[in-house]
Formats: C-alpha cells, sequence, structure tokens
C-alpha cells in the first residue's frame, strides 16, 4: 500500500498537534500560535495534494481509486472495533478543498483578528475544528466519524461564543450547540441501528463493510413495523444528523446566529467546511442513502432520496426568501448559505454524489471568498455589519470589491464564467429530468432567481453610491460593534484591509471563477472523477436533450434577478442609512415579515421552548408544593422522634454509658503503660514472637 | 596480516601461556591480562596530564610546561617524582584509618572497572554477562571514596568538597544510567562485548554506532556531560572548586595519596569515555569498512584521546556552574530528558524502519529538548543564598 | 553440614546481627540499618534457596531477591528522610528521645 | 564449604556486626559497606550475577551514601552521651541470641532433604529480564510504583518546613 494512504492519519493529526501544542502555549506567543497552526495545514494540504494525485495516478493507471486502511482498536467481548481511514476520490477532494480554504482562512485571520488579546486560543480552536474536520472526511469508521463530528460540533460552540463576553455570542454559540445536538441524537440512534443490523461501522473493508452490497442487501430485508425497511430507517436518521449540522429547513435557525462568532470563523465553519460537513455525510454513506428494495432500475429513488431531495428543495427556497430582507451583511450571507446548502441537499437527492459535491466544492470556494470580503468590508468599516450604513466603499476598498463582485458573481451562477453557473445549472438540470416531481426544479429555479436579487441588492447597499458609515453612529446599535475593533480603529474612514487579509482574497478569486470548467456537460472531469467513469469531451452534451433550455432558462433567469436588483437598488443610489428598503416600500409586513425570518425562531419560541419553560414551571411547583410538602412531613415526624430519642438518650443510655466510658478509660491507662514510646519495645515484642511461632511450627514438624 | 595485527596481543598471550603449566594457567592468564592494562592506562594518565597543561596553556595564551624533556613531555615524571618524595602529611585530627583508605579504594574502584571494558576485539578482561551493570555497581563505589576522603580529614573544606561531589555525583548518576539503558534496550544485552559487537557491523561503509540515530546521539550527549559531571571536570568542578573551597574533598592530602587521588580521578574520566565510546561509539569498531584494517586497539585508543581532547576542550572554554544551577540542570532537564529518550528508543523499535521514526523520534527528541530548556529558565529570582553545610 | 545450611546458618546469623543492631542502638540510622541487614539477610535465604532448590530454572528466588532489594531501596529512602524530618524537629536523632507517643 | 565461602562469610559477619556495635556512625557505615559487598560477592558465588551488582549498585551507592549524608545533616558523627538504661540493651541483644538459637536450630534438623547437589543453575540477564516482563511484569509494575511513590515522598519529606507550607 502506498506511502501516503498508510499515513493519511498525519493530515489531521498535524492540526491536531498544533491546536495541542498552542493550548498549552502562553497568552502571548501569539506568533508561535499561528505559525504552528498556519504551518500544520500547510503541511496537511500538501499532503492532500499528495493524496490528490495518488488518487488521480490510481485513475490513469486504470485501478481502483478507492483504497482503505483499517486497523484494530480494542477488543470488547469477542469483538474488535476496528477504525481506518479512507483515501477515495470524494475524499481526496474534500481534503484539498478543506485544507486550502483553511489554510487560506488561517492565513487570513492573523490581519483580522490581531487585535484580540485571545489570539492563541483562537487559533489553538481553529486548529482544532480543522483537525476534526479532516478527521470527519478521511473516517473510514461512521464511528470514528461521529467522534470527529462531535468535536467539530464542540469547536463551532467553542469558536461561535469566542467574543464569549458578548451575550449574543454566548447565546448563539449555545444555540448552534443544542440545535446541532438535536440533529445528532436520532444520528446517533442510526449508527447504534446500523451497528446492531449489520455489526460493523466500517464503510469498506473488503466486502465487509457497512456501506458494501452485502451489507446493505442485509438492511434492506429487515423490515421494521412502520413497513419500511431498515436501510430507509438508518438513512433518514443518519440524514437527520446531516440537517442538524448543514443548517437544513426545520433546524436552520442555528446557522444565522453562528455570525456571531468572528468573520474568519464564518468563512471557516459556515461556509467551506462544517455546514459541508452535513452534505459531505449524506455524500459518504450515499450506498445507504440510494439502496432501494423495488426493482433495481435507474428510475426509481428511494424514500430517503425524496426527502433529501425535498428538504434540500424547501430550504433552498427559504433561504433565498428570507435573504432578500436582511440587512445584516454576514445575515444575508448566511441565510445564502442555508440556501445553498438546500441546493446541495437537492443535488443529492436528484442527481447522486457527484452534482451535490460539486456544487459543495464551488460554493466552499466562493462563499469563503464571499465571507472573507465580507470580514474585509467589516474590518474596514471599523465593525460596522449593517449594510445601510456601508456604501460607497468600491473605491475606497478596490480589492475587496473586485474579489467580492468574482465571488457574487459565482454566488449567482453568472452564465459561463463563473463556477456557480456550473455546478448550479447541473443540479437544476439532475431536478429538471427528475421523475418523482418537478416542483423541486421550479423551486430551485425561482430561489435562483432571487439569489440574483439579494445577491446584487448587498452589492449596491455595500459599494454604490456614497459613503454612509459616518452619519450618527451613536445611537443606533443595532449591530453590535465587534470587541476587537472598536478600540484600536479610532477613525471612522473606511480603508482597504491589510495585504494578508487582500492576499487570500485574490487567491481565493480566480479559483471561484474558473473552479466551474472542471465540470461542464462537456467536459465532465469532476463527475467522473467521482464516479470513476470513462472521461470524454463532448460537446455534444451541451445541446443533449433538455440541457441547452435548462442552461438558457437559469441564465435568463441570473440576468433577470440582477436587472431587477438593479432596478430597485442600482438607479438611484441609497442617499441614507435611515431611508427605508426600497423593496420594503412596496409591502411592508411582509418584508418585517421576511426580515424576521418567517419568525420560526418565535416559533419555536413559542411552540418548542415555551413548552419547555411550561413543563418547568409545572415541575417546579411540583417540587415546591407536592415533594417538598411530602418531605417537610416526613421531617416533622422524625423531628419528633429525635426529641423523644434525645430524652431517652439523656436520661436513661447516658448514666450507663458514662459507667462503660470511666471503665474503658481504665483499662485504656492500664493499657497504656504496654505504650512505652519505644520503637525498639515494640520490636522487641515481634522478635518474641517471631520466636514463638517459629517454635511452635518446629514442633509440629517434630511430631 | 591485518587479521594478525589486531589480534597479536591475544597471540602474544595464548603463545606465552603455552610455556606454563596447566595448574597455573589461569592465575598466569589473569596476570597477563590484568597488567598491561595496569600499565596502558597510568601511562595515558601521565600523557594526558601533560597535554591537558600544555592545551590548557595554548587557550589560555601561555605556553604550559616546557622546562621538562622536549616541549615538557616529560613534566609527569618529574611529577610523579615530586609527589613521591614529599612528606605525606595527615591532620592531627583526622580518621587516621579512613583518611589512608578512602584513596586507595578510589584507585581500586577505578581500575576495577577497566576490568569490562573490551580495548580490542576479543580484548576484554572479563565478558561478564552484566557487564555494564558492574560498570556502574563498581563506579558507585568512588562516592564512597569520595565520602571516607572528605569526612576522614576533619576539616570544612574537605567536608564540603565531599557532599557537594556526592550529591553531585548521585544527581549525576540516574542521567548516566538512563541515557545507557537505551543501547541496552537496542542491544538486548549488558554485555558490552555483545553491544560493541552489535554495533561493529557497516551499511555499505557507514557504521551501525548507536550514536548515528536520534535516541543514541541523545543518550550519548546525556551520557557525555553526565560523565563529566560524574568525573568532576570543568564546568562541573563545584566539588574541587578552588575559588571556593579550596580542592575540595582532598584538601588535606599531600604526596603520594594526592598523586593517587589524581590518579583515581583521571583513570575514572578515562573508563567513563571508554564505556561512552562502548556503548555509542562502536568501541574498538573502525569508522568506515575500509579502515578496518588498522587494529582494533588502535581505533578505541584513537577514539578515547578524542573524547579526552574534548574534555580539555569543554575545561578551557566554559566556566563553572553554581550549585543550584547545577543542581536543576541534572534533576529538571537531564533526568527528563533521559526518560524521555528512552521513551524515544522504545517508539524507535516499534516503528518498522524507514523516514517516519526517524522523523518521529527527532520531533520527540527536540521538542522535549525545547520545552525542558524553557522550563530550566522559567522563574529565575535570585535569593540570599545560604550554606546548609556550613550553618 | 550442606552448603546450603551453610548459607542458611549465615544468614541465620546476619539476621540476628541486624535483629540486635534494631534492639540495641539508640540511634535512628543505626536501627534502620539493621532492618536493612534482616533484609538482606532474607535476600540471601532466597539466593541459597534458588541455587540449591529443585527448580533454579524458575528464577522465583532471583526475582524475589530483587523485588525485595528494590524495596529495601525505597525504604532506606523513604526512612532517611523521615529521620531527617523528625531531626529537623527535635534536633535529635536518638530514639530514647523521641518519646512524645508515650502513653 | 569452600574457603571462598568462609572467606567471604567471615568478612561478611565482621562487616555488619561492627556496622552493628561501632561508636562512631560513620565507621558503621564504612564497615556496612564492607559487609554487603561481601554478601553480593556471596551471591556471585552462587552464580546470581544479577543480584549481585544489583546489590552493590543499590547498598553502596545508593543506601550507604544515603545514611553517610543523613548522618552528616543530623549532625550523628560525633560520640553522644550515653544515657538511658542497659538493662533494656541487654534484653535487646538476648533475645537476638534466642532468635538466632531458634532459627540455627531449625536450619540445622530441617535442610538434610536438601542436600542433594544439583548442577550450577544459570541465571542470564537476557533471562531475567524476559522474566521480569511477562511472568512478573505485575510485580514489576507495582514496584516501579512504590519507587516513584518513595521517591516524591521521600522529596517533599525532607523538603524544607518553611518551603513546605508555602
Amino acid at each position: 500500500m502506498n506511502w501516503i494512504v498508510r499515513n493519511l492519519w498525519l493530515v489531521p493529526v498535524l492540526p491536531l498537534l498544533a491546536a495541542g501544542i498552542s493550548a498549552l502555549a502562553k497568552r502571548k506567543s501569539r506568533a508561535m500560535a499561528a505559525s504552528l497552526a498556519i504551518g500544520s495545514m500547510a503541511i496537511s494540504f500538501l499532503l492532500s495534494v499528495w493524496a490528490f494525485a495518488h488518487v488521480l495516478l490510481l485513475r490513469s493507471n486504470g485501478q481502483a481509486t478507492q483504497q482503505v486502511f483499517n486497523f484494530r482498536w480494542f477488543q470488547f467481548g469477542n469483538e474488535w472495533l476496528s477504525l481506518g481511514w479512507i483515501l477515495n476520490p470524494l475524499t481526496a477532494v474534500m481534503l484539498v478543498m478543506v485544507t486550502f480554504v483553511g489554510m487560506l482562512i488561517f492565513i487570513y485571520s492573523v490581519g483580522y483578528m490581531e487585535h484580540d488579546d485571545n489570539f492563541t486560543r483562537f487559533f489553538c480552536f481553529l486548529a482544532l475544528f480543522a483537525s476534526a474536520m479532516l478527521g470527519v472526511v478521511i473516517a473510514n469508521n461512521l464511528l470514528l466519524l461521529f467522534m470527529c463530528w462531535e468535536i467539530v460540533g464542540l469547536t463551532s460552540y467553542l469558536l461561535i461564543g469566542f467574543w464569549y463576553e458578548k451575550p449574543s455570542a454566548a447565546a448563539a454559540s449555545k444555540k448552534a450547540f443544542i440545535t446541532t445536538r438535536i440533529g445528532d441524537l436520532p444520528f446517533f440512534l442510526g449508527i447504534v441501528w446500523l451497528y446492531a443490523q449489520s455489526g460493523t461501522l466500517l464503510f469498506y473493508n473488503n466486502g465487509a463493510g457497512c456501506l458494501e452490497s452485502t451489507s446493505i442487501n442485509h438492511l434492506l430485508t429487515q423490515p421494521t413495523p412502520l413497513g419500511f425497511c431498515s436501510a430507509t430507517g438508518i438513512a433518514l436518521l443518519v440524514f437527520c444528523g446531516a440537517i442538524g449540522k448543514s443548517g437544513q429547513f426545520p433546524l436552520h435557525v442555528w446557522l444565522p446566529d453562528a455570525m456571531e462568532g468572528p468573520t474568519p470563523v464564518s468563512a471557516l465553519i459556515h461556509a467551506a467546511t462544517m455546514v459541508a460537513a452535513g452534505v459531505f455525510l449524506v455524500a459518504r454513506v450515499y450506498p445507504l442513502m440510494s439502496a432501494h428494495s423495488g426493482i433495481a432500475t435507474e428510475l426509481t429513488t428511494s424514500t430517503a432520496l425524496q426527502a433529501v431531495t425535498w428538504i434540500g428543495a424547501i430550504t433552498a427556497l427559504f433561504g433565498a426568501v428570507i435573504a432578500v430582507a436582511q440587512f445584516d451583511i454576514k445575515r444575508i450571507l448566511a441565510y445564502s448559505t442555508v440556501s445553498q446548502l438546500g441546493y446541495m441537499m437537492m443535488g443529492l437527492g436528484v442527481g447522486g454524489v457527484a452534482v451535490g459535491m460539486f456544487h459543495l466544492i464551488t460554493h466552499a470556494f466562493f462563499k469563503s471568498l464571499l465571507f472573507l470580503g465580507a470580514g474585509s468590508v467589516i474590518h474596514g468599516c471599523s465593525g460596522e455589519q449593517d449594510i445601510r450604513r456601508m456604501g460607497g466603499l468600491r473605491k475606497l476598498m478596490p480589492f475587496t470589491f473586485a474579489t467580492y463582485t468574482v465571488g457574487m458573481l459565482a454566488l449567482c451562477g453568472f452564465p459561463f464564467f463563473f463556477s456557480g453557473f456550473w455546478s448550479k445549472d447541473e443540479i437544476l438540470h439532475a431536478a429538471h429530468s427528475w421523475n418523482i416531481s418537478q416542483a423541486p426544479y421550479y423551486m430551485g429555479a425561482f430561489a435562483a432567481l432571487l439569489t440574483a436579487f439579494y445577491m446584487s441588492r448587498q452589492m449596491f447597499y455595500i459599494f454604490g453610491g456614497k459613503s454612509r458609515l459616518t452619519e450618527s453612529s451613536e445611537g443606533h446599535s443595532h449591530s453590535p460593534v465587534s470587541p476587537d475593533h472598536s478600540s484600536h480603529h479610532g477613525s471612522n474612514s473606511p480603508h482597504e484591509s491589510p495585504k494578508v487579509m487582500t492576499v487570500p482574497l485574490m487567491l481565493l478569486a480566480p479559483v471561484a471563477l474558473l473552479l466551474g470548467f472542471f465540470g461542464t456537460p462537456a467536459w465532465p472531469w469532476f463527475q467522473s472523477f467521482l464516479d470513476a467513469t470513462q472521461l470524454a469531451v463532448d460537446f455534444g452534451a451541451l445541446s443533449e436533450g433538455s440541457m441547452l433550455p435548462v442552461m438558457l432558462s437559469s441564465s435568463v433567469i441570473v440576468l433577470l434577478g440582477l436587472g431587477i436588483g438593479w432596478w430597485i437598488y442600482g438607479r438611484r443610489p441609497i442617499k441614507s442609512a435611515e431611508a427605508p428598503d426600497n423593496l420594503g416600500k412596496l409591502s411592508p409586513p411582509l418584508f418585517t415579515f421576511l426580515g424576521h425570518a418567517f419568525y420560526v425562531d418565535a416559533l419555536y419560541g413559542a411552540t418548542v421552548i415555551n413548552l419547555n419553560t411550561q413543563l418547568s414551571k409545572i415541575s417546579d411547583w411540583l417540587d415546591r408544593w407536592i415533594w417538598n410538602g411530602a418531605v417537610k412531613t416526613v421531617t416533622n415526624i422524625v423531628l419528633g422522634l429525635a426529641h423523644l430519642d434525645n430524652f431517652l438518650d439523656t436520661h436513661v443510655v447516658n448514666s450507663g454509658f458514662d459507667e462503660g466510658c470511666q471503665s474503658v478509660s481504665r483499662s485504656g491507662q492500664i493499657l497504656s503503660l504496654l505504650q512505652a514510646g519505644r520503637i525498639q519495645g515494640y520490636l522487641k515484642i515481634v522478635a518474641g514472637a517471631g520466636i514463638a511461632f517459629t517454635l511452635l511450627l518446629l514442633w509440629k514438624a517434630k511430631i | 596480516m591485518p587479521e594478525m595485527i589486531d589480534q597479536i596481543f591475544v597471540l602474544l598471550k595464548h603463545w606465552l601461556l603455552a610455556y606454563v603449566p596447566a595448574a597455573l594457567q589461569p592465575i598466569v592468564s589473569a596476570v597477563l591480562s590484568v597488567v598491561p592494562v595496569l600499565v596502558a592506562f597510568p601511562l595515558l594518565f601521565a600523557i594526558t596530564t601533560v597535554l591537558e597543561r600544555k592545551g590548557l596553556g595554548r587557550m589560555q595564551n601561555r605556553y604550559g610546561p616546557n622546562r621538562v624533556g622536549p616541549f615538557g613531555i616529560l613534566q609527569p615524571m618529574a611529577d610523579g617524582i615530586k609527589s613521591l618524595t614529599k612528606e605525606d602529611i595527615i591532620p592531627r585530627t583526622a580518621d587516621q584509618v579512613v583518611h589512608f583508605l578512602a584513596p586507595v579504594m578510589l584507585v581500586i574502584a577505578s581500575f576495577v572497572v577497566y576490568s569490562v571494558l573490551p580495548i580490542g576485539k576479543n580484548m576484554v578482561l572479563a565478558n561478564l554477562n552484566a557487564g555494564v551493570l558492574f560498570f556502574f555497581a563498581v563506579g558507585s563505589m568512588v562516592e564512597l571514596s569520595v565520602f571516607m576522603a572528605g569526612w576522614s580529614s576533619r576539616s570544612k573544606y574537605s567536608l564540603l568538597g565531599a557532599m557537594r561531589a556526592i550529591a553531585q555525583m548521585i544527581s549525576y548518576e540516574m542521567p548516566l544510567v538512563l541515557a545507557s539503558v537505551v543501547v541496552i534496550m537496542a542491544a538486548g544485552s549488558l554485555s558490552t562485548v555483545a553491544i560493541v559487537n552489535m554495533q561493529a557491523g557497516y551499511t555499505g561503509i557507514w557504521p551501525r554506532w548507536y550514536v548515528f540515530t536520534p535516541w543514541g546521539l541523545t543518550g550519548f550527549v546525556i551520557f557525555m556531560i553526565a560523565a563529566t559531571a560524574e568525573s568532576n571536570r570543568c564546568p562541573f568542578d563545584m566539588p574541587e572548586g578552588e575559588s571556593e573551597i579550596i580542592a575540595g574533598y582532598y584538601i588535606e592530602y599531600s604526596g603520594f595519596k594526592f598523586a593517587l587521588f589524581f590518579l583515581g580521578e583521571y583513570l575514572g574520566m578515562f573508563a567513563t569515555s571508554a564505556m561512552a565510546i562502548t556503548l555509542f561509539l562502536g568501541g574498538w569498531a573502525a569508522p568506515f569498512s575500509f579502515l578496518t584494517w588498522i587494529p582494533s586497539y588502535v581505533w578505541f585508543f584513537v577514539k578515547l584521546l578524542i573524547i579526552i581532547m574534548a574534555f580539555i576542550w569543554v575545561r578551557g572554554t566554559l566556566p563553572r556552574l553554581r550549585m543550584d544551577q547545577l543542581m536543576n540542570f541534572a534533576w529538571k532537564f537531564m533526568l527528563p530528558l533521559s526518560i524521555i529518550n528512552i521513551v524515544g528508543a522504545g517508539v524507535w523499535h516499534l516503528i518498522p524502519a524507514g523516514f517516519t521514526r526517524w522523523l518521529i523520534d527527532s520531533l520527540l527528541v527536540i521538542v522535549s529538548c525545547v520545552l525542558l530548556s524553557r522550563g530550566i529558565r522559567r522563574g529565575k529570582s535570585f535569593h540570599v543564598r545560604t550554606y546548609r553545610f556550613a550553618s | 553440614m550442606t552448603p546450603m545450611s551453610g548459607y542458611l546458618l549465615l544468614s541465620a546469623l546476619l539476621f540476628s546481627i541486624g535483629l540486635a543492631g534494631a534492639l540495641t542502638r539508640r540511634n535512628a540510622i543505626l536501627v534502620l540499618i539493621g532492618i536493612e541487614l534482616m533484609l538482606n539477610a532474607a535476600n540471601l535465604n532466597f539466593i541459597a534457596f534458588w541455587r540449591y532448590g529443585p527448580h533454579p530454572e524458575a528464577l522465583t528466588g532471583i526475582m524475589f531477591a530483587i523485588f525485595s532489594i528494590s524495596v529495601a531501596a525505597a525504604e532506606a529512602a523513604v526512612g532517611l528522610s523521615i529521620i531527617l524530618a523528625v531531626y529537623r524537629h527535635s534536633k535529635t536523632t536518638d530514639l530514647d528521645q523521641m518519646n512524645s507517643m508515650k502513653g | 564449604m569452600t574457603i571462598t565461602f568462609l572467606l567471604l562469610a567471615a568478612t561478611t559477619i565482621t562487616g555488619t556486626a561492627a556496622a552493628m556495635s561501632l561508636k562512631n556512625l560513620v565507621h558503621c557505615v564504612l564497615a556496612l559497606t564492607l559487609g554487603l559487598v561481601s554478601l553480593a560477592a556471596l551471591y556471585l558465588q552462587l552464580g546470581a550475577q544479577f543480584v549481585g551488582f544489583t546489590q552493590i549498585l543499590v547498598y553502596v551507592g545508593a543506601v550507604a551514601i544515603l545514611a553517610a549524608f543523613a548522618i552528616m545533616m543530623t549532625r550523628s558523627a560525633e560520640p553522644a552521651v550515653l544515657t538511658g538504661s542497659s538493662s533494656f540493651r541487654v534484653s535487646g541483644a538476648l533475645i537476638a541470641l534466642v532468635v538466632f538459637a531458634v532459627l540455627g536450630w531449625a536450619v540445622w534438623s530441617g535442610t538434610g532433604a536438601l542436600a542433594v547437589l544439583g548442577p550450577e543453575p544459570e541465571a542470564p540477564v537476557n533471562e531475567i529480564g524476559v522474566a521480569l516482563m511477562h511472568r512478573f511484569v505485575l510485580p514489576l509494575e507495582i514496584i516501579g510504583l512504590l519507587l516513584t511513590a518513595a521517591l516524591i515522598g521521600a522529596g517533599i519529606l525532607a523538603m524544607d518546613e518553611t518551603r513546605r507550607t508555602k
């Protein structure tokens, strides 16, 4: 086996080491923590590239591109629990993406977090996060994956709540943690169920793994009381975990709030990696997801995948609609992320691993670009996050503007040149030809329109017109000022960010621009790489079937969205920060409704949380009156008995006891004569006893 | 022919033994083996003293001894005659017997350890099963003789010197032994002959000495530092610091007994150096496979001389440490490092051969080195100094 | 008299010497040394029984002796430091004067 | 019953007896060293090389030095003025004598059965190591723990009281 396959564990372990060392480091050793984290990430990146090249080499040699390395961890009962790692195209692509984006974000953080007191701690968490994420990627065991998954959740909690003095950050971190935990509970149940059914948690193990045909077929024949086979049940439970982590529809509420963390965190966790973990999980267990017991033809889709598709479609539309009415720069991006994650899920559901993963990869690049750009904007505006109070930054921050535009066009899926176009188009095409329903296609298309619209809105707000930053920045505490920027940037004039922040942007921009060409229908290199099929350049594929109409219509949709955006926001520059939103003027109640994200949080507050509060109140009442009353009664009875006992004790027992005590004390005085305080005296007694025993033994032996 | 020259002393001994009646052969054989050692190493002592004095002189921009004989090489003879003819003064209150026994015991212990050191191929006095253990066991007797000397003199200075010397020797004995444990782990034997034989092979033209591994190098460095402290040499010459306690535990000795102490110290230094050679530098093995035609004992002495040179160089270069620095260094740096080194050696043997184990082992040693040295430097604050034994 | 009984007698004598020292000397350090001597007597017994016993290949006697030496070393270290601590407290190592526990 | 044995037994007894009876504590420790080294030589006589060297290493290199240190630090080297009852000491010596008598009798009467002299057993270091790591690994671990505890305990005990309470 190749060196890189055997030593793939180094990729996550190096950042882990960096995290461990910087956890022990002093607070002052900032340079060490940063260089350790970046250095380890760079080495991991090189190793990932190596692994990627190795997979490419195998592929060009026509060998199997999937290699696993399993080892035994520990034994319980008669069974061994095996762990292991896997190298296949999926892993390789994710590794390169995560390490590359992660490295750039680390470098960017050096600039962004420069003034923070807890710089070292930040890098420790970042490295730990990267390590856990890479662990998720390479894991060849569902349990190992779950462990890393939980560490990812933990570090997400730590990073969102990094500025824990801020109550909103603390609350957001708690919310993120608890919400994802809700998803993880069914996930864990799914793992347990899977283990109970198949007896192994290894994904691939030379035919004995739980994702290989033997096990899948076994799972398909196991019925459940609810009517579907256990494969579907497990897949749905596992998908719950993905819903939580990837911020899909019912559990998306934590993701926008998670923007309370530092911006690099938003970029790293909530754009590139952690939220992608859910999508990746679905892709990883795709054999399980797509297992169906019906007639094995291409046309049927498993129940699990249908669920994935619907959830994804709803999320895509839902996130896009909400994003239209947001004013916080990062919140817009967050809802856009929710929407794009929905796209990915939808892609996985309708088109398979390659379709969803392609959008994941392109999205990771352009969304991290956008987030880093947003961070740069926030940094330049001294911590201001409200887009109404920005404006006119095009001249002041040229690099940021240029790269942000690239990211924005990629996100919108601007035709032909931007990566988002190709990956989104892929999904729409797959949805168009889905055999169950056409609804996801229309939902996705409408979401694409909205995406183009809200992104152009954001662009015009931030970069168009004149700077509105200086007007009445006091009194409005709509967006909390990040503690790290408030003190050091006394002047309020926007400025371009330092090199260490713009260079990652400039590195990411071309990737976001060009990555799409690896997956065009004419040259579907990415898809063939993931599916291990033959690759051919075929420009005819562009005009095949419904491909061309879908492409054209989505282009039109994007242009339309951008046009509407320009019509509403770009025609006339926004005058002041206090002016009402141009779209909001059309229907203020609806706009407010959207601005509060359909009141989902409030709904949860009114239902789940309220129920919880009521229940706790009830139990508090029970505790206070019923149980406490019972305890009080028992206490009083016992107290009465104790008083009686006390009386008996003082007057009846004590006189007898005193007598006993005195006799014991007298005998103690007599015995204390033995205690001469001289060790050698005691030793003599021991020796005497030894003599006696020896003599006894000898005497017995003689008889 | 090279084989002949290499084994010439062994063959000579066998040839001589053939003329001796069978009953006497064991005794004669022992005498024939012991006498060369008893001659060679005191001779080396003589050479070393003059070398050291001349070398130190050059380092300090002066000539060193240059009066007796050509270039002063007969100086040790003059010194020897001087110390033999000097009056042997014993302090009135001294404990006569112990005062006499201390140097004798020192010299005897220093000589006895040579019995397990392989000077050349097939040239070892006793190939003991537990040779390394024997070396350390007998070596520990030196401490007792130092104590005897310091206590029996009934002098404040000598007692202080002895206390310092013993504290230092006990402290550094532990890293010394632990550093050699890695070699014992690698060789799987406590026999010095077996350890040297394990290192006598070659990979291509390169030798397989244990010093050429991360743990071996670390062990060697620890061993040499500890050996410097064990033999009370600069920069660890606290026990005999001239400016503080005049000459340490042998102030009250004069004449021949003083010379014996001097001899004992140097013999101890040679012995630990020879042990370092045996454990880490391949003993009598040649450094390259194409140099094996040079007799093995020549290599042994060449290596020994190189290490002695290093000792002299260090003595001429470094200033003396303070007592607390010395102890901190032993307990907070050397001891943990040598324990980590043992772990490193274990890891080395667990991982299959290749680049990985080099990386992991080197990283382990370097990282722990850095962290430990940080620990030593932490919280340096100076207190009023108190002398526990003088108060 | 077999070779083994020679060793055993020597061991008994050593034990008695140690015991006599431990019982009669007044200095705490010497009492400790006496106890060490008794331990050594036992070690000699172990080695002798290993040498002349029926199963020398089992190495049990040697092992016991090694462990016993280690325990003795630990005992000496702790014992001597206790003596030092006591000395620091009461300025004496005379056992007769350390009688604050006398009943 | 060879000359060597008698010689070594004589030095052992002389050394230990001197260690237990001399007035000067330093002399006691030196005599003890003599006794223990001859005891180690007896171990070598019996073929237990490893134990013999360990004995020298531990007793001469550590215990004797420690005892010497303790003597120096507690200023016990100066002979103390004799006080206390002599009858206490006489009774101690008597008890030791009785113990020897009993043990001697036991040895004299009990070892006839083991008179057969087997071949010289081998105890190579390798086998001792293997045995330590396999059959005796638990005692080894426990001893390791004990030694660590003793090291830490001795350090804390010997620390200055002022520093301990700080």
